[in-house]
């Protein structure tokens, strides 16, 4: 770098621009100055622009510039680019430093309570110049995100095609079901408790109750002691959430007062053991030897242990129902228990045990969603597939307009 | 009205929750909605907790069966709370977190719980093999399948795999065993998770609605005496 | 010293903490044998103190860091009343103790419900269904760079929409699985065998690590062997 | 001569054990016997309990994609600029720790110039970690900024990595003690990544080896190897071998590489091997289930039969 010094033909000027700056600079600095010399001035950033970012709650402004011309690909002098933002016309302060070749940045730092200005800088390592300030912005607040419009569509459609089929089964339509047979088989290891004289047990599941499966859970739990209150099982229900204990609590008790033997109900049927993951199976594990359930249900999401409770059950003898929608655990269930609700079927175990038509119905509108799935599937390939082959323009804009309702 | 409000709660709380998503002021919404989550588990926390010495106090006090253990569990709730509540062992004053390095409470995570948890994951590998013994037989065309594909996998994860298939000439390595199993891992296998959670998410959003439209009410109790 | 990595408990073999962390390790491993009060003495304390490390860490995360700072902020701050909510909620629940208002803890279990089922259902359809559909857009055709078609790769992408369609057909209820149905549904079933085969037989070493990681602290930290 | 070391006897011996132990039960089991778990427990903790105390090593044969990084280091002329980029943090340590051990090792003792970074905040302390504790003991020779240079942690993520792909030394003024570049000899002739003759990413998050090959070594055709944990190799698949010329997937990977490291360095013929250290009991305890499986199947085809006839 500093032989380029001499290849200057204006050397004189440089010399002499050199020698001023040389004066003017305390000696402190006097070793990065040099190395700053070196370099060629630097134009600034330019047409800098700050915009309201559209369709938010008006946190965010987005600041686009043309970069400066001296940021190229060989020997960029350029190090970073850096941005002031001045709020209500007070101090600039400096809020980001960005990468040579940046040309965007979205300010997620101001509120509609204020107005603000910014203003760019292109640094070197010894020297900085800054673009023209832009005039004031206020963010706005906008209500509706229009970015999501194609998300809300098809949020529209899947839930309309449920919603259809959950009022046409209320007004008597007769629906089709398939046979699940892992809840198939619920009735008969309830029945097979009873005989043998022992309890059942039911695991619904590590987490907490904000935790989608751990209501499915609950919900399927609902219509098991059902079954159990008729047939005059006992049930047992360690849990590893405090939340978890009293909501089984309400819907077992509910469910022995709808089979009418609500003074068959006690709180004891359900106990919390300890938040911890492994506290909580050490000691499931132990009850399963100890208590020798005819049954285990294990129903919820389970992690690591799915496969540590199906064990222990399994060699106890206990007949396993297990369900899971974490498809990390599914190969355990299915490898250690007897009956696996596999994901989707978790989420329809108690529509379908209810045999109420409005709960079916919904399972109609679901597969209406899988078949809308299997459509954009394959109409996706299709698209993508010739395109990519003949690159012809109508599967080219068929598959951009994929693209962009899935984006 | 026993029945009615939270029915409404639910309905009201769930469409909020969905329309948020559209709605630029109260995107957060959710987020929100996870900081009360906390605090109401931390009150439910009593419940449990108080459900737990109850037990285990009835255990002792009636000299039930292994009694002896409940007092165990009893000692060490108790325990753990006077450590932690009263930051015994921390340096420093009660501004110091409760986990800094050398108080009490941090010495029991690191030298009772930390081994107890990692003994109690460690089970899994004897618990593996049991399951892979008696699950993965040729029973029928399904179970020989997942035979299958899990011997490929187990194979082309040790040196054997290597051993048996690496005289395949370079031009069909894909049937080299570990070759083999890395395709299965790309190709059959995230097609089958695919379906799962496309499956999954649909069973959600049909459960969801049934949830917040109160036509699934089982976790308020099945019928209207409640 | 340890053989394999550095862990959490790494001190002499004198210290007693070392002692204690060798012994609940033994404790719960005797379970693989049989139930034994040994094991019950572990257990009884794992539970105790692990459900007392939860109560004093939800206490000090929740109550204290998210609440009680929230609502009463160190100076320069405005408070966040709306975290009152929570509180309310939780304070509702505890009513669950009255045999008569109890039933008012059934509003906080609704507002949970509610907010869960919203929340996951968006969460769910975004991340799962749609991004998953969208990843099974492409082309089947693979190419290579110079044009020519990549056979193998082809195959695995015509495998992974395959299996992905009929693992589809398997998860639908309201049809019977008959006919071209019933054979995609067939199928569909195959490629859930090989998925559930392939990743149990993925996961078997990193359960092994668990157990030789336990193993080398006992043979290693402990008794010194190496 | 037949010498047998300490492992060798330890491994005959657990070999015929498992061996006598696995014929015994196929004896039973062609009687149709079916096998208490316990018994398959023993097993279990006996082929990973085993290898541990008697420190077996099963050489392990590195497959095409290890031994092509091997082959890169070993060929490069001495003197050679390598950049290793620890991109992990201690939850991934057990993985790819092993890699960058030998990695390390191997590049200083062929005379390579080595730069080590992070792109991980908690990937620092690792790293002076691994080359203090782990590499430089047994390189009391190596100079450091001769020999090595460690430039630490930078922060930014990909950021850093547009950068540095076109100038290193404006992402890294200095090194991780301050001192600057432009008076590091290893850094003569350095401008950017393409000045490098390999660089290899060691991670499996984000920012990791995937960022490394999108960022900078495709774009500028430098040569690339990666290291990463298990559940990522497949993803890593695609890139071979046109845009990394190898991957190491796991331990296993590590214990492939460091296999074929020792078994050519005499000098390093003892050394620690974490990698092949944890294959030992992987491997057996693997071929143990897989013996259990084939068992249980003549156990159930054993059954089939007898009630077909009967």
């Amino acid at each position: 770098m500093k032989n380029s010094l001499a290849d200057r033909s204006s050397g004189g000027i440089i010399c002499a621009a050199l020698i001023t700056i040389f004066f003017f600079s305390g000696p402190l600095h006097s070793q990065e100055d040099l190395v700053s010399l070196s370099v060629k001035k630097i134009a600034p950033p330019s047409s800098l622009l700050a915009t309201d970012h559209k369709y938010d709650n008006g946190n965010s402004i987005s600041l686009s510039w043309v970069p400066s011309i001296d940021d190229a690909l060989m020997n960029n002098p350029i190090v970073a680019y850096k941005l002031y933002r001045s709020s209500n016309d007070t101090e600039p302060n400096l809020i980001a430093e960005l990468p040579p070749g940046s040309s965007y940045f979205l300010d997620n730092g101001v509120s509609t309570d204020n107005s603000y200005s910014y203003s760019v800088s292109a640094s070197t390592n010894a020297y900085e110049v800054l673009s023209n300030r832009t005039e004031s912005i206020t963010p706005q607040s906008e209500w509706i995100n229009y970015n999501k419009k194609y998300l809300f569509l098809m949020v529209m459609i899947i839930s309309g095609a449920i919603m259809y089929f959950i009022v046409s089964a209320k007004r008597g339509k007769e629906l089709f079901v398939r046979k699940i047979a892992g809840l198939e088989a619920i009735d008969e290891a309830v029945g097979r408790a009873t005989e043998m004289g022992r309890p059942i047990m039911y695991i619904p599941g590590i987490q907490d109750m904000d935790d989608v499966q751990t209501i499915a859970s609950l919900t399927i739990l609902g219509r098991i002691t059902r079954t159990i209150a008729e047939y005059d099982s006992k049930i047992f229900m360690p849990v590893a959430r405090s939340l978890v204990m009293t909501a089984a609590r309400e819907t077992i008790k509910a469910s022995y007062q709808a089979a009418s033997r609500p003074d068959s109900y006690s709180d004891d049927m359900v106990n919390y053991i300890t938040d911890e993951q492994f506290g909580y199976v050490a000691h499931v594990n132990g009850l399963m030897v100890r208590e020798k359930p005819a049954t285990v249900f294990l129903l919820g999401a389970f992690f690591a242990e799915s496969l540590i409770l199906a064990e222990t059950g399994n060699s106890i003898g206990a007949i396993q129902i297990a369900g899971t929608a974490r498809p990390a655990q599914l190969p355990f269930f299915i490898a250690a228990c007897d009956f696996t609700l596999i994901g989707e079927e978790l989420f329809a175990a108690s529509a379908y045990l209810s045999g109420e038509p409005m709960q079916l119905g919904s399972l109609k509108g679901q597969d209406v969603g899988k078949a809308i799935a299997m459509f954009f599937v394959l109409l996706g390939v299709l698209a993508a597939t010739v395109s990519a082959a003949w690159d012809i323009e109508l599967f080219n804009n068929l598959l951009d307009n994929l693209n962009e309702l899935f984006s | 009205m026993r029945r009615n409000i939270p029915l409404a709660v639910t309905f009201v709380v769930g469409m909020l929750l969905i329309v948020s998503v559209f709605l630029p002021p109260i995107e957060t919404i959710g987020e929100d909605f996870g900081v009360f989550f906390s605090i109401i588990a931390v009150f439910a926390f009593f419940l449990g907790g108080g459900n737990l010495i109850k037990v285990h106090f009835g255990k002792i006090m009636k000299k039930s069966n292994d009694w002896e253990f409940s007092l165990v569990t009893v000692v060490g709730f108790f325990a753990m709370l006077i450590i932690g509540l009263f930051k015994i062992g921390a340096p420093g004053d009660i501004s110091t977190s409760v986990t800094a390095e050398g108080s009490y409470f941090q010495e029991m995570f690191v030298y009772l719980i930390n081994p107890l948890q990692s003994t109690m994951y460690a089970l899994l590998a004897f618990f593996v093999a049991s399951a892979s013994y008696r699950a993965f037989r040729a029973k029928n065309r399904e179970a020989t399948i997942l035979l299958v594909a899990a011997f490929i996998i187990l194979l082309g994860r040790t040196p054997l795999g290597m051993m048996l298939t690496g005289w395949i000439p370079e031009s069909f390595s894909i049937f080299q065993v570990p070759n083999l199993a890395v395709w299965i891992m790309n190709s059959p296998n995230l097609a089958g998770q695919r379906a799962i959670m496309i499956g999954i998410s649909l069973g959600v959003v049909a459960m969801s609605l049934r949830l917040i439209l109160g036509i699934e009410r089982t976790y308020l109790g099945g019928d209207d005496k409640g | 010293m340890s053989l394999i990595l550095a862990r959490k408990e790494k001190r002499s073999s004198m210290d007693i903490g070392m002692f204690f962390a060798a012994l609940l390790t033994l404790g719960i491993f005797s379970f693989l044998y049989k139930d034994n009060p040994v094991y019950k003495v572990c257990e009884a304390i794992f539970v105790g103190v692990s459900a007392g490390f939860w109560a004093i860490t939800y206490f000090f995360d929740n109550i204290h860091k998210k609440f009680w700072l929230g609502v009463f902020p160190q100076e320069g701050d405005s408070p966040d009343y709306w975290l009152w909510g929570g509180a309310i909620l939780g304070f509702l629940m505890l009513l669950r103790i009255s045999n008569k208002i109890g039933w008012i803890a059934r509003w906080p279990l609704s507002f949970i419900v509610g907010a869960t089922a919203g929340l996951y259902m968006m969460l769910y359809f975004v991340s799962n269904a749609l991004n998953q559909v969208a990843d099974t857009m492409m082309p089947i055709v693979a190419y290579a760079s110079d044009n020519s078609v990549l056979w193998l790769d082809t195959f695995g992408n015509f495998i992974v929409v395959l299996g992905v369609v009929t693992g589809l057909i398997y998860f639908f209820f309201s049809k019977e699985h008959k006919g071209l149905f019933g054979t995609g549904a067939q199928v569909g079933t195959w490629f859930l065998m090989i998925t559930f085969g392939a990743s149990f037989g993925y996961t078997v070493m990193s359960r092994m690590s668990l157990l030789i990681g336990r193993l080398d602290f006992l043979f290693g930290d402990w008794l010194g062997l190496f | 001569m037949l010498l047998l070391t300490f492992s060798d006897i330890g491994l005959i011996v657990t070999l015929v054990i498992i061996a006598a132990g696995l014929g015994l039960i196929l004896k039973l089991a062609l009687k149709g016997k079916e096998i208490d778990r316990r018994i398959i427990f023993i097993f279990i903790f006996f082929s990973v309990a085993s290898p541990i105390i008697f420190q077996i090593k099963f050489s392990e044969k590195a497959t095409a994609v290890v031994k092509s990084i091997y082959d890169k280091i070993d060929n490069l002329p001495e003197g050679s600029k390598i950049l290793i980029s620890f991109d992990f943090d201690p939850a991934m340590a057990p993985e790819v720790q092993p890699m960058a051990i030998v990695l390390g090792r191997h590049a200083l003792i062929k005379g390579h110039e080595v730069v080590f970074m992070s792109l991980w905040t908690t990937g620092q302390s690792l790293l002076t970690e691994i080359i203090n504790e782990y590499i430089l003991p047994d390189f009391p020779e190596k100079q450091e900024f001769i020999d090595y240079v460690t430039l630490g942690f930078k922060a930014g993520n990909e950021g850093v990595l547009k950068v540095i792909a076109t100038d290193f030394k404006k992402m890294f003024p200095v090194d991780n003690n301050g001192r600057p570049l432009d008076s590091i000899p290893i850094f003569d002739g350095v401008k950017s990544c393409s000045d490098f003759d390999l660089v290899i990413s060691i991670g499996g998050g984000k920012p990791g080896p995937k960022e490394w090959i999108l960022f900078v070594t495709d774009p500028s055709n430098i040569p690339m190897a990666v290291g990463v944990a298990a559940v990522i190799a497949p993803q890593m698949y695609p890139y071979y071998p046109a845009q990394v010329l190898g991957i190491m997937g796991g331990v296993k990977g590590a214990a492939e590489y460091e296999s074929e490291f020792i078994g050519n360095y005499e000098r390093f013929k003892d050394m620690k091997t974490p990698g092949l250290l944890t294959m030992g009991p992987q491997t057996l305890a693997h071929t143990v289930i897989m013996a259990f499986i084939i068992i249980g199947n003549i156990i159930y085809f054993r059954k089939r039969k007898k009630e077909a006839k009967s």
